[in-house]
């Protein structure tokens, strides 16, 4: 039994410097730096086109309007966190140098997925987040459940980027181009396209698989196994929203079409719910946060799938929302489990004291989480319930969001109160300590923004308007500093906060009434069936190629045999196909040959002799040779007996050894199917022969050869002159074989002289 | 007179082959006896190596008998007679026709 | 009886090289007569066979022009090569050149056909030769 | 001398048939490989010579003359050989050392 | 003239073949395969002879004088495979 | 064409091709030579038989007599002939190498190269290091 | 010079094999020129792609006899593209030789053999002509028996006889393919066959042009004609299976593209039947490979695959579709070959192809494992290497056809193609070696082994990253065999 990944840190408790490739976060932060200042510009203006494949109609074309400006960012801002917070994370740990290389290469590809307008240039960035994401799952290789996550991670990712695949050439068979933006602004020509239904699902399948929403929404918690700041940078701020960064940016081109509306609030909505409920289950502080961050994806999902403006404002505010509260929170559930070694909240209990700092962040990160009044997630929750009532949507998705702003404040509370503050349990060990400063920052930095922003929205307009209007090009005004004085929405979080806390209380109980209501099911779930296809494809594998590579010699030459003459038998059935030459009578010479041919291949199959198999086999040969004696071939008949002659002298010689060996020609194997195929294949190729035979023959190339042969090419053996002149090459290629047969065989006489050798 | 010895034992030669063919011809088609074969041995003395082989190919070209060995030792053909009923005959036949001229055309000391 | 037969002895070494003599007969007339190369060749192949009978494998290999392989090789290599002087001139390749050697009474048409034709013999001979006389070796001492 | 021809090639192709007969009426290896290899020859080389006087082509002469040289050369090799793995399994060694001189037993 | 007689040794050959295959194939022993081969190489010599005299085309003997010339080494090894065997095959 | 010559090639190409399909080493590799031999035939035959006089041209002239046999097939046939007779070689070796090195000449007991699976189900690791 | 060119492709490596053959007694020298030859093969490879791009194709007929008369060879830019694969192959794989992981036995005929090889498959991609191609094809046959039978081990032996058995049968059936069509047209030249096949009643020509497409599909490896395939590549050491996996499939796909993309319009029902034989081929050799252990076998398996998605773009036999199947014979070779490279450093340093019983690569050998990643994730597909656009040219096409389930398939072999890279990666890579006390060997002499898949690697990375000029080049050949000038 491996020991746990998750405990490998303990090992280095001693972190108290930061490693020093903290400093690439500059990186990150420059970009950021340049991004901000692009604040507010138009989004055109932003745009540049490279040729790249002209003839498959795919350019490096770039394009930063409000949404791509939000997510970059979002990737650069997080992204310098997390390349701080990594310095300190891992200080001293094994291949950290990798780490930050992949880190860095991820954030090159997402922020070349969001900055993209052209769909396979976005689809290439795609799929480098999804390999980059499973080099990063993977990064703690040596332990199978980590090299099982990460095989889990890519499967579902990369599967569905496949799919995603299929849909984007749909959309560009059906729209005429892969450039987004073109693409989008000429939606209404192409929409009604029969092609759009099939690229719709397919799209669905990408964008639901790297989102983590139902059905393949098992993957994330489990990704875990990664190490922290990769966990709170790719699994809940960035990469996981790709997914939704796709359905955003099409989300104007299927405006008003049933299907994108319906499948969107659908799915969101029951993925935000069930893996809320699937929270409840968790005792891994970090799978408890992942569970809500697949449900806050799933509420995106449902606001995209929403159709007017209000939802593109949620849907920008929500993305900026839940990356300034997660991210600090996946950070603090870093930091605990880096000080403590363990991530089980049964383990942990008041750790206030001994980690302040992580407290405080906790807290404000929690703040916002729950939706508390003055804070961020107020203004995202708001503006989701104002969304939700304009669209008139089902009832059961207004109860859904109700359920899942209920267990939204228990995580919140989980993480922020019961860690810290709550007493109980096992003591906490003295010997811990607050991690160092890289790592206390970013948390606190992060949750403090939130904060800052809850208080003042008014700054985010410029941010989160321009996102929205990308969304939903309609959007003229940002309405996030509206609800604040709406009384319903204070009514509703009290509410949410209520409930909240008595699921908080009932944690644990709660815990084990879903254990055990919820076990049995597992085996219906998505992670068994995906458990099921992993055995499975071994398994099918094994079947089929025990069947087609048996090792048997006779087993392959049937069914080769056999495929290849079916077709070639059905062809010759179709009408037209099959005519008889005229037949001649022959002249008793060729009727003797044929004979010879005939008696000798029957022959050749009856007998058990090894020795008078070869010696029969050598008169088809013979046979072969009269006949040509008697149908006007002289050269052939003289080629055919000097072979003749050197076939016997070879296998003379070496029956001599085999009869040493002790080898008998004899086959006791059934006969039945052996014999089918023979005849089958002589059928059908002499058949072949005959209709190709049937009509006459264009005799222009050899005429001209023959015309050609005296006075031209000085020879009057024509198949001579054939040989050595007009065709040589092909004579050429022929002695090459002769004398290849020779090279091939000169080891193999090596080896039989060297046996002998040993022998004596 | 080589050249006549020469000519006179391909002669000879030629005539045998006619001749024991057909008596051959006949041992196969002669209705009811079968032949009983049998092996004799024939010394000879006198003759080089290509002069022995020379003889062996002759009485092997022969219908009727075919040598099966030379031994060089003991200086001794030894001669499978389709027809053994009269072994003597062939080989007195066998030195009359061959044996003598080819000792005159390949003496034993040739060989060195 | 004696372990070799001094009849084969004495007729492979003559026949040996009627054989040779045969074959290139053979290899000459093919242009205008049935033969040619391979069937020279071939012919050729016999007479190496008969040797390794008669002598031996090693026997009949060292009676070849060159050791199997490089004949082999060699065979090849004058085929590939008799198609080159065509290229020199600007020709495609193996566009055979002709020219009429006078003899005094009698004139010989040399031709890089027939140069293609002798590295096939060649070729034919080196590899098949080489083969079957590898082929009869294996059991030289098998049966001890 | 076509008819000459006629009658010998006619001849050779008897002999032929009779040599190939020969392998089924007489009793053994050794003495049916009489038969076969000079019955067969000389069914040959009356064949060949006949043909050559039918068909009157000179053409025909210089090759009859070289089938007949070769296989003049050629058949008691073979035939020798033959006979010789023949009685090998025929005979036991002491037979085959022991067999009777005519000259000396008389 | 020639196509009579040309009949008449094709029949006698496939005679002759026929036998030998005959024997061939019911042994008994490997020397009377080997020497039922025999009687096939001279039958080829005479189809050869027989497809000359049928054309009226020399050119057709060269196969025949090819024969000849090759043709013996093949019962030459086969009589030393016999010769070197370990046992009767019988 | 005539039936008895079509009958011969079937004869021959349905013997070799049963031959090669037989578990026996030595039949499987003879089977596979008779089959080129009858492909041979095979080829031949494509450029029509019933030719009156063979591809040479009569000394003196310029041109084949007429109903003379189609030169092409010919020299293509005798192309393949000596390749045939080259893998045949080789693969008549091959088989006594074969039968010398393994000892066996089953063809499906012939599982060096993809030994059968192990009692797990999963294939055998191949030993690399037999020599 | 063009007169030169043409025949290059078959005189270079078959004269250094005859030289190589002739220095046997001088190992030191045979090495020197062999890789020498291979050299000067790139170089005239080069030149006559060069000139195809500039002049188009080129066409020449051997000892002055034009076609259809004489045997004519032709480097359209698809043909000329596959000599200079070939001789790229060449000079990878002999480099690769120089190394000490897992090279071939130096024996006498080990170079001649190669060289012989290379001569088979550039006169099979240089040759017009049906008949001289079955030639080029006995020339490929004879030379990879020899290289297969070089090992002498009982392995090496039972993979020479399966592959003998297999593609000797294929070949005859090509041959008796040829005879067919010779019979119902009197030709052999590809341009001859191409006029006079369209003179025949469709019904006529199909029987023969069908077995002549079988009988390619057996060289190709073709669903379920591929047996002798992963029976026989494992047991060859490492440069000689890169040369064979990247080539030899290549030639039967490429004479299949060549048949019936080119010279014959059959039948859709016929191109229908590929398709579906292409999908089998897809999901029979990919599944093949999630069943083994050994990498080679697995990557051996691969190869089916990968031909299935070639197959695939000839089906669907349009132009379009034929520039993905140009392109995805390129981009494999290249790939195909390196990744069987790498397995043999793998080999070297962890003792063992099998999965099973290596690990820790990655720990220990990181740049080996971003080597390993290239051309397998560019096998699998993943932007933008150059397997991605080969698979994506083919799928588009599959699509706008409406052929979906070829697409689905595809794609789902895409998919399973992952999976069995991963486990390569989680058993070589990321695994810990089974022996606990295992480092890497030092002294090991991996020099030439590293300039040589880096190479390939260099190459799959500057396809993917600019495939515009490959396409467009890809595009030309396609045209031309549509018709175009
Ligand atoms: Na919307
Ligand atoms: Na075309």
């Amino acid at each position: 039994m491996p020991p746990d990944p998750n405990k490998l840190h303990a090992d280095h408790h001693h972190a108290g410097a930061a490693s020093r490739l903290g400093w690439l976060a500059l990186i990150p932060l420059s970009v950021f730096a340049l991004a901000l200042g692009q604040l507010g510009r138009e989004a055109d203006a932003l745009a540049f086109v490279v040729p790249w494949i002209p003839s498959l109609g795919i350019d490096l074309a770039f394009r930063l309007d409000g949404l791509s400006l939000l997510f970059v960012l979002l990737i650069s801002g997080i992204g310098t966190m997390v390349l701080i917070y990594a310095g300190g994370y891992m200080a001293g740990m094994a291949q950290r140098e990798r780490l930050f290389a992949l880190l860095l290469l991820f954030m090159v590809a997402m922020l070349g997925c969001t900055t993209s307008d052209n769909l396979l240039l976005l689809f290439g960035f795609w799929e480098l987040t999804s390999l980059t994401s499973f080099l990063l799952v993977g990064f703690k290789h040596e332990y199978e459940s980590a090299r099982k996550s990460a095989q889990q991670a890519l499967m579902v990712t990369a599967g569905g980027g496949l799919v995603l695949l299929a849909g984007f050439i749909l959309l560009g068979q059906a729209a005429g181009t892969y450039t987004i933006s073109e693409l989008v602004t000429n939606a209404e020509a192409w929409r009604d396209d029969p092609l759009v239904k099939p690229a719709l699902i397919c799209l669905f399948v990408g964008a639901f698989t790297k989102s983590a929403q139902l059905p393949f929404h098992f993957w994330l918690p489990n990704a875990m196994a990664a190490p922290t700041p990769v966990s709170a940078y790719l699994h809940s701020a960035t990469m996981v929203k790709l997914g939704v960064y796709l359905l955003a940016r099409l989300d104007p081109a299927f405006d008003g079409v049933a299907m994108w509306h319906d499948v969107l609030v659908t799915i969101g909505a029951i993925t935000a719910a069930w893996s809320m409920l699937l929270t409840l289950r968790e005792r891994d502080l970090k799978r408890i946060l992942a569970w809500s961050t697949v449900s806050a994806l799933g509420t995106l999902v449902m606001l995209i799938g929403l159709p007017d403006g209000d939802a593109a404002a949620a849907v920008a505010a929500f993305l900026l929302t839940h990356a300034l509260y997660k991210a600090p929170l996946f950070f603090v559930a870093g930091n605990i489990d880096h000080c403590t070694g363990t991530r089980n909240i049964d383990h942990l209990a008041g750790l206030a004291r001994a980690m302040p700092w992580t407290a405080a962040a906790a807290a404000l990160a929690a703040v916002s989480m729950a939706g508390m009044p003055f804070s961020l997630g107020f203004v995202a929750k708001e503006l989701i319930k104002i969304s939700k009532s304009e669209a008139g949507v089902f009832a059961w998705v207004s109860y859904s969001g109700v359920f899942v702003n209920v267990i939204a404040v228990a995580v919140a509370s989980v993480a922020a109160i019961r860690v810290f503050w709550h007493r109980g349990g096992a003591p906490v060990p003295e010997e811990i300590r607050e991690a160092g400063w890289a790592m206390r920052l970013p948390p606190v930095l992060i949750a403090a923004l939130g904060l800052v922003f809850g208080l003042w929205t008014g700054l985010l307009d410029p941010l989160l308007g321009a996102a929205a209007q990308a969304i939903h090009p309609a959007l003229t005004t940002m309405p996030a500093s509206l609800g604040l004085e709406d009384t319903e929405a204070l009514q509703a979080i009290a509410l949410a906060v209520l409930l909240g806390i008595v699921v908080f209380v009932l944690w644990d109980r709660i815990h084990h009434l879903l254990e055990r209501l919820m076990q049995p099911l597992d085996r219906l779930g998505a992670q068994a069936w995906y458990g099921r296809l992993l055995l499975a494809i071994p398994a099918l594998a094994g079947i089929l190629t025990r069947a087609l590579q048996s090792g048997r010699l006779s087993r392959y030459t049937l069914l080769c045999l056999g495929f290849v003459i079916a077709p070639v038998a059905l062809a010759l059935a179709l009408p037209g196909a099959f005519a008889l030459p005229a037949m001649q009578a022959p002249s008793l010479a060729l009727v003797g040959a044929s004979a010879l041919l005939i008696v000798a291949s029957i022959a050749a199959c009856l007998v058990r002799d090894a020795f008078v198999m070869l010696l029969v086999s050598g008169f088809v040969g013979l046979g072969s040779a009269l006949a040509f004696l008697f149908l006007q071939a002289p050269d052939l008949a003289f080629t055919q007996f000097a072979v003749e002659v050197a076939f016997v002298v070879v296998i003379a010689s070496i029956l001599l050894r085999l009869r040493h060996l002790g080898l008998s020609a004899h086959d006791d194997s059934p006969a039945l199917p052996r014999a089918v195929v023979a005849f089958a294949t002589a059928g059908v190729l002499t058949a072949l022969l005959l209709a190709a035979t049937a009509g006459p023959l264009d005799s222009t190339v050899p005429d001209t050869l023959a015309a050609l042969s005296v006075p031209e090419a000085h020879g009057r053996n024509v198949v001579n002159v054939i040989l050595v002149d007009f065709r040589a090459v092909d004579t050429l290629g022929e002695i090459a074989v002769v004398a290849l047969a020779f090279a091939g065989t000169l080891p193999l006489f090596a080896l039989l002289r060297r046996r002998k050798e040993k022998a004596a | 007179m080589k050249l006549l010895t020469v000519f006179s034992l391909l002669l000879r030669f030629l005539l045998e082959v006619a001749k024991s063919g057909l008596a051959t011809a006949w041992l196969i088609l002669r209705p009811g006896v079968r032949p009983t074969p049998g092996l004799v041995r024939m010394r000879y003395a006198g003759l080089s190596d290509t002069g022995v082989a020379l003889l062996g190919c002759m009485i092997t070209l022969t219908p009727g008998t075919t040598v099966i060995d030379i031994d060089n030792q003991r200086r001794e053909l030894l001669i499978h007679l389709l027809d053994d009923s009269d072994p003597a005959a062939v080989v007195a036949n066998v030195r009359r026709s061959f044996e003598t001229p080819l000792r005159r055309l390949f003496p034993a000391g040739d060989q060195a | 009886m004696s372990p070799r037969s001094l009849i084969l002895d004495t007729l492979a070494r003559l026949l040996y090289p009627m054989m040779l003599l045969a074959a290139v007969v053979i290899l000459l007339r093919g242009h205008n007569e049935p033969g040619g190369g391979f069937i020279g060749g071939m012919v050729a192949v016999s007479a190496t066979a008969l040797l390794a009978v008669a002598r031996g494998t090693d026997g009949a290999l060292r009676a070849l022009p060159l050791p199997p392989l490089p004949l082999a090789a060699g065979g090849v290599l004058l085929g590939l090569l008799s198609g080159v002087p065509a290229l020199l001139l600007g020709h495609g390749y193996m566009t055979h050149l002709w020219a009429t050697l006078p003899l005094g009474f009698t004139e010989f048409a040399v031709s890089t056909v027939l140069l293609f034709d002798i590295g096939v013999f060649f070729a034919v001979w080196g590899a098949l030769g080489g083969l079957c006389a590898e082929a009869i070796g294996l059991d030289e001492e098998a049966g001890a | 001398m076509t008819m000459l021809g006629f009658v010998l090639a006619g001849a050779g192709v008897l002999l032929l048939v009779i040599a190939a007969l020969g392998l089924f009426l007489l009793p053994d290896a050794l003495s049916r490989q009489h038969a076969a290899t000079k019955s067969g020859t000389l069914a040959l080389g009356l064949l060949l010579i006949g043909a050559a006087l039918v068909a009157g082509d000179p053409g025909w002469w210089i090759r009859v003359a070289l089938i007949l040289v070769f296989l003049l050369l050629t058949l008691p090799v073979a035939s020798h050989l033959l006979a010789r793995a023949a009685a090998r399994h025929a005979y036991t060694r002491e037979q085959l050392r022991e067999a009777r001189d005519p000259e000396i037993d008389r | 003239m020639n196509a009579l007689l040309a009949t008449v040794v094709v029949t006698g050959t496939l005679l002759a073949l026929a036998l030998a295959m005959a024997r061939l194939l019911r042994g008994p022993s490997q020397a009377d395969r080997v020497v039922a081969l025999d009687v096939v190489f001279s039958a080829s010599v005479a189809m050869a002879a027989a497809a000359a005299l049928a054309t009226g085309r020399v050119l057709f003997l060269d196969v025949a004088v090819g024969l000849a010339v090759v043709g013996f080494v093949a019962a030459i090894v086969w009589a030393r495979l016999i010769d070197k065997s370990p046992e009767d095959p019988r | 064409m005539s039936w008895v010559f079509a009958l011969a090639l079937f004869a021959a190409i349905a013997a070799g091709v049963f031959l090669a399909l037989s578990r026996n080493l030595l039949r499987c590799v003879i089977g596979v030579s008779i089959v080129g031999s009858a492909i041979n035939l095979y080829l031949f035959a494509a450029g029509r038989l019933g030719a009156t006089a063979p591809p040479l041209v009569p000394a003196g002239t310029e041109r084949l007599l007429e109903g003379a046999a189609n030169p092409l097939p010919q020299a293509l046939v005798l192309t393949a002939i000596v390749i045939g007779f080259a893998l045949t070689c080789f693969s008549l070796v091959l088989a006594l190498a074969i039968k010398q090195r393994t000892g066996s000449a089953d063809t499906d007991t012939l599982r060096h190269a993809e030994p059968p699976e192990g009692a797990d189900g999963k294939p055998t690791p191949l030993n690399d290091r037999e020599d | 010079m063009d007169a030169f060119l043409l025949i290059a492709p078959v005189i270079v490596p078959l004269g250094t094999a005859l030289l190589t053959a002739l220095l046997a007694a001088r190992p030191r020298a045979a090495q020197a020129l062999s890789l020498l030859g291979a050299i000067a093969l790139l170089g005239c490879a080069l030149a006559l792609t060069v000139r195809v791009i500039r002049d188009g194709t080129l066409r020449g007929s051997f000892g002055g006899w034009d076609a259809p008369f004489g045997i004519e060879f032709a480097a359209d830019p698809l043909g000329a593209s596959m000599v200079l694969i070939t001789a790229l192959m060449g000079v990878a794989c002999l480099l690769f030789q120089r190394s000490d992981a897992d090279p071939a036995p130096e024996r006498p005929t080990l170079h001649p053999l190669i060289h012989a090889l290379l001569a088979g498959v550039g006169g099979a991609f240089a040759t017009a002509d049906i008949f001289n191609l079955y030639v080029w094809f006995e020339v490929m046959l004879l030379a990879s028996l020899g290289l297969l039978a070089l090992g002498l081990g009982r392995r090496h032996l039972d993979a020479t006889l399966k592959y003998f058995v297999l593609n000797a049968l294929g070949t005859l059936l090509f041959l008796a393919g040829i005879a067919g069509l010779y019979g119902l047209t009197g030709h052999l030249n590809f341009a001859a066959l191409e006029i006079a096949g369209a003179g025949v009643e469709p019904a006529r020509l199909l029987p023969a042009a069908a077995l002549v497409a079988l009988a390619f599909l057996v060289k190709a490896g073709g669903f379920p004609l591929f047996a002798w395939l992963p029976a026989s590549y494992h047991t060859l050491p490492a440069p000689v299976l890169a040369l064979f996996a990247g080539l030899l499939t290549k030639v039967g796909v490429y004479a299949v593209l060549r048949l019936v993309g080119d010279v014959f319009d059959l039948d859709a029902v016929a191109y229908a039947l590929l398709g579906w034989i292409a999908v089998a081929t897809m999901v029979a050799g990919v599944l093949g490979a999630a069943f083994h252990w050994d990498i080679r076998r697995i990557l051996a398996f691969h190869i089916v695959s990968q031909i299935g998605y070639m197959l695939l773009g000839i089906a669907l036999h349009s132009p379009v579709a034929t520039v993905g199947t140009v392109f995805y014979i390129l981009h494999h070779i290249i790939v195909k070959a390196n990744l069987f490279l790498i397995a043999a450093m793998v080999w070297r340093l962890t003792g063992s192809y099998d999965l099973r019983h290596i690990g820790g690569l990655w720990k220990t050998r990181p740049w080996l494992g971003v080597l390993f990643l290239i051309p397998a994730l560019s096998l699998v597909g993943i932007p933008p290497l150059s397997g991605f656009w080969a698979k994506f040219i083919v799928v588009r096409e599959a699509l706008a056809q409406g052929q979906a389930w070829w697409a689905a398939a595809a794609l789902l072999v895409g998919f399973l193609t992952l999976y069995s890279m991963m486990k390569i990666w989680f058993e070589a890579f990321w695994k810990k070696h089974p022996q606990a006390a295992w480092t890497p060997p030092t002294g090991t002499r991996l020099g030439p082994a590293w300039a040589a898949t880096l190479g390939l690697a260099a190459l799959t990375l500057a396809i993917g990253l600019y495939p515009e000029p490959l396409y467009r080049f890809a595009e030309r050949a396609a045209l031309m065999m549509a018709g175009a000038p």
